[in-house]
């Protein structure tokens, strides 16, 4: 199932976890119970050094899974060890991309010409694409940095996801939607992720700003509850995208020492809520016209 | 934005309507001149922040290498550092932006010093983003940047030094991005960080060069910086870049060895331009110390500001096209040369700026082998003292005292700090 | 050597010789420029010491004193301080005579730490006396003079301040007086060291008075210097005496109070222009701080340069003329005026520079009374900013924690040093 | 007896004490042992809190002695109360000479006209006059600035010593030695005072310089023994100072706390010593010519 479907049934779920967090047994139950409560599409998260777009829960998780000994390689191998059928998105920073299927130290020991040696982020695609990732987001790659991405995607038939964030507007707004594909996420606030206790009121606006493109629109940055779910697909929004609340979640089990399968079923239990909270949402909405 | 393959404007989304922004200032008010801007800053180097700092032979330094050495002093500029020419000129550009606050990042806190003395200068309110490790390795600091009046965030994750402030402050102007402006302390980041700030900077090689054809009649055989960032390095380059008969060495920092740990994630150096790779961190593509998957290494040096695992883009193409010899000098030799320049010209140089005279020091000293690069670095040498090394001592007192650095004055009562 | 009744050479026999010889070279080398000292001198001080110092307009001070306040930024020079000026002057005096060794005193560390890098730069060994009190009190000095190659002489007699150590290089010099030169720190001591300390000092006025003609096109109306000794006054007014349309403004450290304990022999203020009475101290006949019988009582100032019992004879004895005024401003003025200075201006003073701006305050301030005294001030004011307060971090610290000054930062996570 | 008389029957041996050292009664007996041991001319100091010429014994003196509660006041009454017949001379700096008898604190508050309002020298002296001081010496007050003290002295028929350093030569000696009165003190080397395990070798050549001058040369500065004494006069002093190995023992006695007989008899002694010293000396001098 190509990302863009699995927001055709109605408003799509969303959810977000650091692959490996905190260790990658549990990781791979923690995922799979995303899909048990209802998840559409799964962003997995393959932690670098600097998350420069991450809250502090995020942050942690980071540092939990690659203390935990994430690497690209084995984020490849979790992808394959995960039993889930829904479609997979990768997100990452994009030195971890770039620098994937590099030369070998050998030959960069041998390169004493200055050129630049990096194969770019075709072999990382092409991996992705081998273990069934359907699609990427890059926080920290915008659009105008984005064609070498662009083109292994088309290249391996994977989407690249998009952020609009609140001061998207005009001329950026119509570059970034013409390059995406898949769905648009749509930054509900300004800042860095991290579960809020209220919605943001920016997320109408934001909303409103992408009417006119035809695109799924996924909305994340603060979402943590059926309440909130409920209250974004019903402004418009066609899917929710949800990380740190259920991160939250893991970090709790792991600082408690809480046996995996029971923190499997909270989170299956918050993913139930929120995409409960979503298909209540949707029958609030106004009419709008059909989508292709 | 692009110096060969490197630079660009790896950011997140939400920032980049205000980098555009930024850029159109920059194009307007600095490439431009728009409005005075230039006029305003260089007025305000001058008054505020002592410009020119002097072009100074040194008398005992060109005996002891049998050539002509002169200091560019960048030590005596306003704070001690050549910091304040890019904070002064960044926080007067968010004030012509009609931004209503200032956020930076710090390693060793003279960045942070000098945008907190720029912003009091400028009445702008200022934000401080600076680990935990290093607010306590640089107490000295966090208090002048509070006597400035700026607040000073302690950045708790990670290791909790420069590489983790930088990614701090970048979260806060991402969410706050509507009417703070950052100010990015070196020649790295996203475009237009990386031009600007060198631009900012280049007053140095702009008075660096003026003053040697009057000193010298002619242009300095060579230019020795040292290279964290970058930002001093840049500046005391720029103006020489297009003269093809000066020599420019970026000295980068050793550290204990050019060795990597790949297996802790340590490089304990940051000699980014001597054993990095290509990648992109903090906005911008340029040469890093990170390991085969490309995640970014810690970085180590003698000298707090030194010690970044990344470099400015435009830098690292010099080195790559050959114009910039990028060359190391380790902790020790840059501690022996801190006390060699107090003791024999009568300046306590930041360390980051002793490892330009370790360099010196290994090519021309009286142990050097004769070679080549002595014969490379000419007649005439323009070494920039990027700082003075006030903020240091603490430090010195104890690395000397680890190390037993043979020409140092005796440690003992200082041992347990100052 | 007389200003009126003040000054004189009241030394040990053993001394007069060389005070002659001193006397002699002065007449030479300063006054006549023989062979091109003078020429030698103030291109070092452009070079090594980073001449001239900027005039600049304080605006924001400017806005709050409703006049024109401009800063003459001394804070600028190689080591902080002004002190560099006589203490490099005196140091190549020294080897145009041919003398081999270099003694100095120092209270707050300054004036050694000058003379320590003044000679390192040329060359010459040094030794530093510091009472015991003021080592623990200025640590971070007491490691830059030892960087700079200089030894430090612990003074232990007395209470270990200033006095006791001027006593004490003294006595070093009338055992050494052959070889030695005695670099005297202010424009104290016997006759020549109070006229060539004002000559190699008044370059900053030389410089305001040159600055001024070029910014205002006019002479300022007043000039305002903090008064210790007299070093940074008397560099400060020199060249404006005869231009009787500026006033001078001589403020002195009023301490805690300007009464003064005659049983314990203890006068809780540096005032000795405003309090002292005439006596012989140190080689000269001065205003001094003394008790009925004459004996030197001890002075106090939260700020330790400003912290001597005596001033310079020149500077009395313009005071008993009328033409300096002499004021003071008391240790919480002070440290107010410090914060200010640095919350305001990013310019961060010595504590005795925030004198100078202490008075500021409290004749132009807003809670000032309107008095005669703000419009004595005029329109246009210079300030002398005669150092940078990095020294002064620790006590202002403890200072400011102690007397709960109102405008100051929270001191809370500095409380126990730095 | 004047203190030129004081030389005329060989060579004279010249002690001095700080007046009030360790305390008021001890110090009367310790001056008096001196007199009883020998001395032909008494210096005793009158401290000064900035005792510039002096090396670590004497500060330590001064401090003990201004501790004690010595003033220029109690300094008078203390020569009152000395049982000596043998003249004494004033040792002290300049500052306290000078400021003696001036002005009152409320004369001093209502005199704001900035003028001088010392009365100078002459108080001190008129007042050392009367409690039968017979000369000075200060430290601090070389020839070119003694005039107003000279001339008080000699209105009250007081003496004036100089010292002549080592450094004294030509011009300078000259116009020191026009004004010198009573005897000149020889400084024996460089430096400051304080008792010394040997003799300076610079004796001799200053006393040369000396040899055509017509005033009593006594020598000071490093003097210790009777040994020292010896030599000191063999070599052609006419007298000799000494301070500081005397006041060892006063410093000795006070930190052990001895009771005031025992020290005054360890002064007695050891003055006799240098006196016997002294009187052996000039019994080894080479023939010189008779002095007037």
């Amino acid at each position: 199932m190509s990302l863009e479907d699995a927001f055709a049934d109605g408003p799509a779920f969303v959810p977000y976890l650091a692959a490996g967090d905190p260790d990658y047994e549990s990781s791979l139950k923690y995922v799979e119970a995303l899909e048990r409560g209802g998840a559409d599409v799964i962003e997995l998260g393959l932690p670098f050094s600097e998350p420069i777009a991450e809250g502090p829960t995020i942050q942690n998780a980071v540092v939990r899974s690659l203390e935990g000994g994430m690497t690209p390689t084995r984020f490849f191998e979790f992808v394959e060890d995960l039993d889930v059928s829904v479609p997979l998105v990768c997100m990452t920073y994009y030195n971890l991309i770039y620098r994937y299927g590099d030369e070998s130290e050998a030959q960069r020991a041998s390169n004493t010409s200055g050129e630049t040696v990096s194969n770019g982020p075709r072999p990382f695609v092409e991996k992705a694409a081998e273990v069934g990732i359907e699609g990427f987001v890059v926080p920290d790659l915008p659009a105008e940095e984005a064609d070498p991405l662009r083109e292994a995607c088309d290249e391996f038939g994977l989407d690249l996801v998009f952020i609009v964030a609140p001061t998207t507007r005009g001329e950026r707004l119509d570059r970034i939607m013409e390059q995406v594909s898949g769905y648009v996420y749509v930054q509900a606030r300004l800042g860095t992720t991290g579960a809020q206790s209220s919605v943001s009121d920016q997320t109408g606006s934001s909303l409103e700003r992408l009417t006119d493109y035809d695109v799924p629109k996924a909305v994340g940055f603060g979402i943590s509850s059926g309440d909130h779910a409920e209250r974004i697909v019903a402004s418009g929004a066609d899917g929710i995208i949800v990380g740190s609340a259920l991160v939250d979640i893991v970090a709790e089990g792991h600082e408690n020492g809480d046996d995996a399968e029971t923190v499997a079923d909270r989170l299956e239990t918050l993913a139930r809520e929120l995409k409960d909270g979503a298909v209540a949402g949707a029958s609030q909405r106004p009419p709008h016209p059909e989508r292709t | 934005g692009k110096f060969g393959d490197y630079g660009g404007q790896y950011v997140p989304e939400a920032l980049m309507p205000a980098i555009e922004e930024l850029n159109d200032a920059y194009e307007r008010y600095v490439l431009d001149n728009e409005d005075g801007f230039m006029d305003d800053f260089r007025a305000r180097l001058r008054d505020f922040g002592g410009r020119p700092t002097p072009l100074q032979r040194a008398d005992r330094l060109s005996e002891r290498y049998d050539r002509e050495v002169y200091l560019k002093r960048e030590d005596l500029l306003h704070g001690g550092a050549h910091k304040l020419n890019n904070a002064l000129g960044q926080v007067l550009l968010a004030k012509y932006m009609g931004k209503e606050r200032i956020i930076a990042e710090t390693g060793a806190g003279q960045h942070g010093t000098a945008t907190a003395m720029a912003c009091a200068h400028l009445d702008m309110p200022c934000e401080i983003y600076m680990g935990e490790r290093d607010i306590n390795r640089q107490r000295p600091n966090v208090f002048r940047m509070k006597l400035n009046g700026s607040e000073v965030n302690p950045v708790t994750v990670g290791r909790g030094t420069l590489k983790e402030a930088i990614s701090e402050t970048m979260r806060d102007w991402a969410t706050n991005v509507e009417d703070t402006h950052y100010v990015i302390g070196s020649v790295v980041g996203p475009h237009p960080f990386p031009s600007m700030v060198r631009d900012f900077q280049s007053v140095i090689s702009e008075e660096a060069r003026t003053q040697a054809r009057e000193k010298l009649g002619r242009l300095p055989d060579a230019v020795v910086a040292c290279a964290g960032g970058g930002s001093n390095t840049m500046g005391a380059f720029a103006e020489f870049v297009d003269d093809e008969e000066t020599a420019l060495y970026a000295v980068e920092a050793g550290g204990s060895t050019l060795e990597v740990d790949e297996e802790a994630g340590v490089a304990p150096n940051s000699a980014s331009l001597t054993t990095g790779t290509e990648g992109i961190l903090h906005g911008a593509r340029t040469r890093l110390l990170q390991d085969r998957d490309g995640q970014i290494m810690e970085s180590h040096s003698v000298s707090s500001g030194l010690d970044y695992a990344g470099v400015g883009p435009e830098l690292a193409h010099l080195v790559d096209t050959g114009r910039v010899t990028a060359v190391n000098v380790d902790d020790d030799e840059a501690l022996t040369a801190f006390h060699r320049l107090s003791q024999m010209e009568g300046i306590i140089p930041a360390l980051e700026s002793a490892h330009a005279f370790g360099y010196l020091e290994s090519v021309a000293g009286p142990d050097a082998p004769d070679s080549e690069e002595a014969d490379g670095l000419g007649e005439y040498v323009v070494v920039n003292v990027s700082g003075r090394g006030d903020k240091d001592l603490e430090s010195a007192i104890e690395e000397t005292y680890e190390r037993d650095i043979d020409i140092a004055p005796n440690m003992d009562e200082f041992t347990g700090g100052l």
